[in-house]
């Protein structure tokens, strides 16, 4: 039997393995963080679901606190873009190696 | 099948499609719009969950707060459109995506079976057993608002108020990190 | 041929609730596509009438001039004829998107708006709420929020300086505002105790305050409604708030490359967006489609003896319209005035207004109506 | 009325205020800021007074438990401590005295301060010091009392150092430091072996679980705790061999002294022997123990104060030896004086100690009572209501040390834990506290005026006033001063002895502090009773006899010293110079600190050097030298796997994920 | 007897009709028009000087600082939303939380303003 929720987990990998790729592949770290909100969203779509899944509120409050999470990551790092941005003239991920070992 | 499962199928493979297009996108203003389309997506998925509150925070939130940050900072640093470079696939990489393939084919086969919903009934995980355990739920299902409410502001109380001091300290630092050299670029606008 | 009636009663009685909905999203968006041409014609009378001058009063129809009400049908019938061009700078796809945005979100987000309380077609109560979630009027926030990306795109798309600072203006503008309108509202959610413009309009209507007052949000919590009103003007981008488009600074904003009925299009969602807002001003503040003093069960117990059970409904539900029609007018009318008689803000004003007055007035505001209707009801 | 709120107030209000103080209202006006403290400490005063008179009164023990504080599993079971708050009739006594004397010495202090920049620092100290004080005094057990014990001892430290700019000050403030820990030490030990015995730090579950058989199958642990919280009290209220904080702690502000040198903070271990008698009673060691470091701390510290030239000094080993008396008191097993005492204590010697504040304030920070005499003329009141603190002191018959101190005296010879050699001692430190006391006041208020008016100008440049013409402070500073001088003569009929209360023909069975803190050592009194058959030895006869003796020495000691010291400072100097070396002696303070310095301190810095040579620069500087190396070689493995790309940790989470839903799968 | 259907639907048949009618619009002003373009017509337009340089340069970061407390503030007010409608169940205890979040917020906000985050001048 075909459920919706169920249907809305599988909906969530595939939304979370497109992003990754999206963050793996791609070098601009813009695009990169373009890639993590749909991670994110996947992430909330399977939150919902399991809320629904398991008939709680659960999923939807924690689902909250992803997207305040999201709103902080977004303020931050796009912060950051703008500050690299000045320094550097650049915002691809590989030139920012600094912390490499 | 029904519409709503209908239009819920529709709605998860024109997402997933989309975020596709999203990562291959050259300029970023396209992205950023497909990505708001996705998320505006997302929310039609939220409410046929039935997760009411839950779809229109997705819209005022995601697609009409954070996305506006990420549209205002790509104007604002009018960044060229990126060349693509599709050679950098390693043959690790070529395996990773051939192996997520496949999980993901034998994942859709076991989704169409089911498994999930017979599964947790067969785990014995009961419908409404709240994690943070306590609060029972004394709305009917339709005051969705409501009920998403009581739950956090009865069991998430803490993680609700430590939120307040996550927001507090990205605000900070944001203005922070954006405003230190601002000084020099006063003249850049 | 009375068997295919029949299919079609058939048809109606079990899809009653689709038929119903398609059927009031119509109205609805008669309503909004009516009023932009009409509020063109009423802003240049006005403006004509404020500034001794007459105004556009020649069109009319079949030779009789009716103050000039054909003008809005000959500005569209122009509109529609004038060369529609693409700047060659521009980025194609987006500038013919970005008109598309605001006029279609204008036009989804007037379907939140209740229209009336309900009808009895053959047995079936048919809600006039076009849209009615159970997040409620949050939807109306939904759609505004997306309001600002038909502005940024714009200007962006554009490519020209001025376009993109006056998007950019806009939308920081519209922004901004817009946190002070939701603070605006919340004590007006506490104190219905629900999200649902019906149930806020039913809670207006079934009391007396001090027993003479009707029992409108605009009484009960009269900062909120001063702040939404500004907020309102400030989020549809008008007088005194509407230096995005400030053609002395910016010649006209995010608008300055667009032309025939792309420009036209942006004015649609504008002027759907404001009625809108009025309409939810008016659900809130000034219970919606109620008569003052006269709740709407009562109107059709009065209508009742007239025109029997189920057309009296009709009759109540038309009169609850046009009631409707006539508050969000009143602020259709205060639009256009303070449009000619306020003069415009300096944009760091009005950043400031927004940011550093509004903001904490409405917090502010917000904490005083807890613990009034705290100490109101929780003691 | 909510009494449990009313209690949880009285604590969390002196911390509010020292809050608001320590960071809201820092630039707030000097007014502000006073009110503030003073309110933050009046207010418990008045909830402290509804508490005493109500249910504390009526017998209850008021409890309220805040919140669940620490919860480990322990023992196969669960360690709760919550941190809960009690009120019975001990620590309604302590909770008036730190709540009632607290606000007068808040008010005096407004004014005392007057003079200084950024009181707000002051104020806060002292509001959380009495936050701290009154979390040991009401907690319910003993981690809460721990907390308190730290927190004024930490508060101590910051009000001894307050003008830290002065070495001496801060090195002041950190012997005070020092030393209180080694007796925290005791306490901590002490706390942790009654977990291991009784499996819970509550006073009353301890007090429950205490029966006479687990005595008796754990004596050696019972002493042992007994001990330890005698370290613990010899550290905190000055005894010996830990008092020598005290004295050099006067360098502190003035109020700060009276507060928390004399009247509330070193009384602390007082309360805690109280609190803990059950089980010190148990123990004939530790109560023997007890009672002679007591009794030989108030003769010891006597003696130095007879030589003390500074005026705080004197004051300061005046409260050590009071202290000992105290202490003395609750060793020979008579809590309830113990108890009494330190009330009246509290009263008289914060009295004094005002007194002696406004003395310095008028002389512009002069301490030496050499360059004072005569001032009874200038200052009335201060000069009057310190011959009465001093009389109070020294025991003149009627006035509240007389009754207080007679008390312990006659349990010293007649308690169950008493013997005559402790009354001589006793007796011995009263006589020397006559002499000292009256040498004191006499220096300072009668005779010649000794002031030396050239001296001035140091550090009062912004004074417009050119002659120091000394008077009389502001009714801000006598008001506090009249009221305790009150208290001093009245306070203590609550210990009146049988003797008197016959011939007055009051018929009770028991006098009032007695009676009071019965339900408090109800347990205590049992064992005492049968573990020495009948309760004291002692006879109507004997308590007047050893009354007269010790009123007749101190009419001796006090005629003595008036007509030594009639002619000047100087007078006492053809004794001095007869026992030269003796006085020597005393007048450095039996040599004490150079003890301490000679066996401890400079032993230790050996060590510490030791340490530093073997640990520090061998040991650990080698591995930081050498170590490296070693993880350089590991690193540079490690680091190719860090490359710094955020793709490629990325792939990790790829990995993980796809293979968790492979799991799933299979 | 209330007809009841998914409350999304009309929604997405509104949309439709929205876009049919805005789409519409654009294109029969397409197809309706006169199609006489010059350089002039389609170039920049600069109040009718020539264009100089482009429009796309840098802009100041103080668009970014307002859309940044944005959405923070958008975030606090959701969560507000949540707490108004079960206002009279929470009672003074939701009162009281909210009103810590709000004072917790406020402090940032305070920090933003003596910044100078907000001043466009």
């Amino acid at each position: 039997m075909l459920t919706l929720p169920e249907l809305g987990l599988y909906f969530s990998f595939l939304l979370f393995l497109v992003g990754l790729a999206g963050v793996m592949f791609r070098k601009n770290i813009l695009f990169m963080m373009l890639s993590v909100e749909i991670l994110l969203n996947a992430a909330n779509l399977a939150f919902v679901c399991a809320s629904k899944l398991t008939g709680t509120m659960d999923g939807q409050v924690v689902m909250f606190f992803v997207m305040a999470v999201a709103a902080c990551e977004a303020a931050i790092g796009l912060a950051l873009i703008i500050a690299l941005y000045r320094t550097k003239a650049s915002i691809e991920a590989d030139d920012l190696k600094a912390l490499r070992g | 099948m029904n519409l709503s499962l209908l239009s819920f199928i529709v709605m998860g493979i024109t997402a997933v499609l989309l975020s596709g297009v999203m990562i291959t996108r050259r300029w970023p203003v396209s992205a950023a719009m497909v990505l708001i389309a996705i998320m505006t997506l997302l929310a039609g998925m939220f409410g046929l969950l039935e997760a009411h509150f839950a779809a229109a925070a997705q819209i005022i939130v995601y697609a009409g707060a954070i996305m506006v940050v990420f549209v205002f900072v790509i104007m604002l640093l009018n960044l060229p459109p990126e060349e693509l470079r599709y050679g950098g696939v390693t043959v690790g990489e070529m395996i990773l995506i051939a192996v997520s393939v496949f999980v993901a084919v034998g994942l859709g086969t076991k989704v169409g079976q089911g498994f999930l919903t017979t599964g947790l009934e067969s785990m014995g995980v009961a419908q409404g057993e709240s994690v943070a355990g306590g609060h029972h739920m004394y709305f009917p299902a339709s005051e969705n608002v409501k009920n998403v409410a009581a739950s956090m502001f009865v069991d998430y109380l803490w993680a609700f108020e430590l939120i307040s001091f996550l927001i507090m300290a990205a605000v900070i630092g944001a203005v922070v990190i954006a405003k230190k050299r601002s000084a020099e670029h006063a003249d850049a606008a | 041929m009375e068997g295919s009636l029949g299919a079609v009663a058939q048809f109606l009685d079990t899809n009653i609730g689709l038929v119903a909905s398609i059927g009031k999203i119509a109205l609805a968006l008669v309503i909004a596509l009516q009023v932009a041409p009409i509020m063109v014609w009423v802003e240049r009378r006005q403006a004509a009438f404020i500034q001794r001058r007459i105004g556009p009063n020649r069109v009319g129809l079949f030779g009789f001039r009716l103050f000039g009400l054909g003008q809005p049908l000959a500005d569209t019938i122009k509109l529609l004829f004038k060369e529609d061009f693409i700047p060659q700078q521009a980025n194609k796809f987006f500038y013919v998107l970005a008109p598309i945005l605001p006029a279609v979100i204008g036009l989804v987000a007037i379907q939140g708006i209740p229209l009336g309380k309900e009808i009895i077609v053959a047995g079936h109560t048919i809600d006039l709420q076009p849209v009615n979630l159970n997040a409620g009027f949050l939807y109306l926030f939904a759609m505004s929020a997306l309001g600002v990306y038909g502005v940024a795109l714009a200007g962006w798309s554009s490519n020209n300086k001025y376009a993109l600072l006056g998007g950019l203006r806009a939308s920081a503008q519209m922004i901004s505002y817009e946190i002070a309108m939701g603070l605006a509202l919340l004590p007006m959610v506490f104190i219905y105790g629900t999200l649902d413009l019906q149930g806020m309009i039913a809670a207006q209507s079934d009391s007396l305050l001090f027993g003479f007052l009707p029992n409108w949000g605009i009484f009960l919590s009269p900062i909120s409604f001063v702040l939404f009103v500004v907020t309102m003007f400030a989020e549809t981008n008008r007088l005194p708030f509407d230096l995005a488009e400030g053609e002395a600074e910016l010649v006209a904003g995010f608008l300055v490359e667009y032309g025939s009925m792309r420009w036209s299009l942006f004015f649609l969602g504008e002027y759907a967006m404001m009625f809108t807002l009025s309409a939810l001003t008016t659900c809130v503040f000034l219970g919606g489609y109620e008569i003052p003093w006269l709740p709407h069960a009562q109107l059709v117990t009065l209508l009742t003896p007239i025109f029997t059970a189920e057309p009296a409904t009709w009759v109540a539900a038309a009169i609850g319209l046009g009631v409707l029609i006539v508050k969000v007018a009143a602020f259709m009318f205060l639009f256009v005035q303070a449009r000619f008689t306020l003069p415009r803000f300096r944009y760091d004003q009005l950043m400031r207004v927004g940011w550093v007055y509004m903001l904490p007035v409405a917090l502010l505001n917000l904490v005083v109506m807890a613990l009034i209707v705290g100490f109101l009801r929780l003691t | 009325m909510n009494y449990q709120a009313m209690l949880a107030a009285i604590l969390l209000i002196p911390l509010l205020g020292a809050l608001l103080n320590g960071f809201l209202l820092r630039s707030a006006p000097r007014v502000v800021t006073v009110s503030v403290a003073t309110l933050a400490i009046f207010i418990p005063f008045i909830f402290s007074c509804l508490l005493f008179f109500g249910p504390v009164n009526a017998g209850e023990v008021v409890r309220t438990d805040l919140f669940n504080w620490i919860s480990v599993p322990f023992q196969g079971g669960h360690l709760d401590i919550p941190f809960a708050l009690t009120v019975d009739r001990l620590s309604a006594i302590l909770l008036l005295i730190i709540t009632g004397v607290g606000s007068l010495i808040h008010l005096y202090a407004g004014e005392y301060m007057s003079h200084e920049e950024g009181v707000y620092r002051f104020f806060a100290y002292l509001n959380l010091f009495v936050f701290s004080m009154l979390s040991l005094v009401l907690g319910a057990n003993m981690v809460v009392t721990f907390l308190g014990w730290e927190g004024v001892g930490v508060c101590s430290y910051l009000l001894i150092g307050y003008w830290y700019s002065d070495e001496a000050n801060a090195r002041a403030g950190m012997k005070a430091f020092i030393a209180n820990r080694v007796g925290d030490l005791g306490f901590l030990l002490a706390m942790f072996m009654s977990v291991k015995l009784f499996g819970t730090v509550d006073y009353s579950k301890i007090a429950a679980a205490l029966t006479n058989e687990l005595a008796a199958n754990n004596a050696p642990m019972i002493t042992a705790i007994g001990l330890c919280l005698l370290l613990g009290v010899t550290g905190k209220s000055a005894q010996l061999p830990l008092y020598i904080w005290l004295p050099d702690a006067m360098a502190g502000p003035t109020p700060v002294s009276a507060l928390i040198h004399a009247a509330t903070m070193v009384t602390s271990g007082i309360y805690l022997m109280t609190r803990m008698s059950f089980l010190l009673v148990h123990s004939h060691t530790a109560m023997t123990t007890i009672a002679v470091i007591g009794a030989c701390t108030a003769l010891f510290a006597a003696t130095i104060g007879l030589v003390q030239n500074d005026i705080k000094k004197v004051l300061a080993y005046s409260t050590v030896s009071q202290l000992g008396f105290m202490v003395l008191g609750c060793g020979v097993g008579a809590f309830q004086f113990g108890v009494a005492h330190l009330m009246t204590h509290a009263f008289f010697k914060a009295l004094l100690f005002l007194g002696a504040g406004s003395v310095i304030h008028a002389m512009h920070h002069e301490q030496d009572i050499r360059k004072m005499g005569g001032l009874i003329k200038k200052m009335p009141i201060t000069g009057w209501t310190f011959v009465i603190g001093t009389l109070a002191i020294i025991g003149f018959p009627g006035l509240s040390g007389f009754f207080s101190k007679d008390e312990i005296l006659y349990n010293a010879w007649t308690g169950p834990f008493g013997h005559p050699l402790l009354w001589a001692l006793g007796a011995g430190a009263a006589a020397c506290t006559s002499f000292y006391m009256v040498r004191l006041t006499y220096l300072v208020f009668f005779g010649e005026s000794r002031v030396e008016h050239a001296h001035g100008h140091h550090g009062h440049g912004h004074d417009h006033h050119h002659h120091h013409e000394i008077h009389e402070n502001p009714l801000a500073m006598t008001l506090p001063l009249m009221i305790l001088a009150l208290l001093s003569i009245v306070g203590g009929y609550v210990s009146m002895p049988h003797a008197i209360m016959h011939t007055l023909g009051v018929h009770a069975n028991e006098n009032i502090i007695t009676e009071w803190l019965s339900p408090v050592l109800a347990s205590a009194k049992e064992v005492m009773s049968a573990g020495h058959g009948e309760e004291g030895h002692g006879s109507a006869s004997l308590e007047w006899g050893l009354m007269g003796a010790s009123t007749l020495v101190m009419l001796i000691m006090s005629g003595f010293a008036l007509s030594l010291y009639k002619v000047g400072p100087k007078g006492g100097d053809s004794i001095a110079n007869a026992v030269g070396g003796l006085y020597r002696l005393i007048l450095d303070k039996w040599r004490i600190d150079e003890l301490y310095q000679g066996v401890i301190i400079e032993p230790l810095k050996k060590v510490g050097d030791a340490f530093f040579k073997f640990g520090d620069r061998a040991l650990i500087e080698g591995i930081i030298n050498e170590g490296p190396r070693g993880i350089y070689l590991v690193t540079s493995v490690l680091s190719d796997v860090q490359s710094g790309l955020v793709r490629n940790y990325l792939k990790v989470v790829f990995i993980a994920m796809v293979a968790l839903c492979a799991w799933i799968l299979i | 007897m209330t007809a009841s259907i998914n409350p999304y639907l009309p929604i997405l048949v509104a949309f439709v009709l929205a876009l049919l009618v805005a789409g519409g619009a654009t294109i029969a002003s397409f197809l309706l028009g006169p199609k006489k373009p010059n350089p002039a017509k389609l170039d920049v337009y600069e109040c009718g000087v020539p264009a100089v340089g482009t429009a796309r340069q840098r802009l100041s970061v103080k668009f970014y600082l307002t859309a940044i407390l944005f959405i923070l503030f958008d975030i606090e007010t959701v969560f507000l939303y949540l707490w108004a409608v079960l206002f009279g169940q929470l009672k003074w205890f939701g009162i009281i939380e909210v009103a810590l979040f709000v004072a917790t917020l406020v402090v940032g906000y305070i920090y933003v303003l003596r910044r100078g985050a907000l001043n466009w001048d």
